[in-house]
């Protein structure tokens, strides 16, 4: 099995895709190494929240993912 | 009464203020809102991606909220998801209330976490090009009026 | 739009508000309050009367300063005269408008004016006996709000 | 010809009716002194506005109403 990680809204792009299965177990480094450099800057900011199987970590380098979970990063949602 | 939904269909204002006026035939009043795409600015289409395990719990959370701020009968939040066309409905709050001030403040309360606190992402088609939108400083300061109000 | 009317027979508020959606295509939004005679408190009856040189009037002035304070692209008030049963609507307040804070606080506006600067005189009739009701201080506290505020 | 008075709301039933023609013309104190001691009282009370022929008159003691004129006594409207 393994660790799966969405990209929501805008970051579905930035990833190339909505999603995508890596390798568990997964921390917060593990992940920002993954995704690729520009796209770790952007997840690093205080804007992006990170979920992990549906809940919503306070704080989000504290990230621990093992197999089957599913890690749902958020970028700021829509107005207007 | 609470009816808190997402719907990936288009769903029809009327029918359920009328149900949720059915359901509260002791209050006074019902106060709604219906947004919907806006006809007329070159939007094609719209479309609103939402995170299934945090938005329903996090619109159930807020209709929990308006209920313990204000003395309401009946509250209805239905927000659209997925694509839709200029002039359909994204989303009703529907607030029925003996006093008509808790059900207008109901919806409006309801209203401002749904535009800038509920896990929604937008995306506007304009001339064959989707662009993200993005959170509006507006939003959040309609939000914070909230917190600084015990009521 | 504007669509001012006092109506001495029961109307259709979704008939209403979907007229005025219908003819504000550009709005984002449409706010709507709809107040009704209430149930199960023992009112076997409600008789609203008015005096019609001034009442009408005062709507249409009502109106134009909900105009003037909020940026809307319609408004609908009706509201019922003479008899009506307990579930009977008396009253509609519906705009629509780019922002949807424009029309909810438009709305919020109208309603606190109607029950309080408007010229209504309300009885009931419980167990046969028909009684005034009086003025509430509590209206007169809403309506006050208005007055603090530049917007 | 002759004045109307109107009673609107609650005063109707303190008149004892909902209007009644008077000889014109007529001013406050031949209004209160038409309708009794009773009503005058409450006539004469802040809250009870004067409006003749369909404009609410600034001060209700200035009232001047002549011949066709009607004059309408608003008592304070109802809330709830």
């Amino acid at each position: 099995m393994a660790v799966t990680i969405l990209f929501l809204g805008p970051l579905r792009d930035l990833a190339g895709g909505a999603s995508r299965d890596v390798a568990a177990p997964l921390d917060w480094s593990g992940l920002l190494d993954n995704v690729g450099e520009d796209l770790a800057d952007v997840l690093k900011g205080e804007r992006i929240h990170v979920a992990l199987s549906g809940k919503v970590l306070i704080d989000k380098a504290a990230l621990y993912a093992a197999d089957g979970d599913e890690v749902a990063l958020l970028p700021p949602v829509s107005g207007g | 009464m609470r009816d808190i939904r997402l719907v990936a269909e288009p769903f029809d204002p009327n029918a359920e203020i009328d149900a949720l006026a059915m359901a509260t035939p002791d209050a006074g009043g019902i106060a709604s809102f219906v947004g919907k795409v806006r006809c007329g600015e070159g939007v094609e289409a719209l479309e609103l991606s939402h995170y299934e395990p945090l938005t329903l719990p996090g619109m159930e959370a807020l209709a929990a909220s308006a209920e313990a701020r204000f003395a309401l009968d009946g509250l209805v939040v239905i927000h659209r998801v997925g694509a839709m066309e200029p002039g359909e409905n994204i989303v009703l709050v529907s607030a029925a209330a003996r006093h008509r001030r808790d059900a207008i403040e109901a919806v409006d309360f309801c209203m401002d976490h749904l535009k800038s606190a509920a896990w929604f992402w937008k995306r506007e088609n304009r001339a064959g090009e989707w662009h993200w939108i993005e959170p509006r400083a507006e939003d959040h300061s309609d939000l914070a009026r909230w917190a600084d109000k015990s009521h």
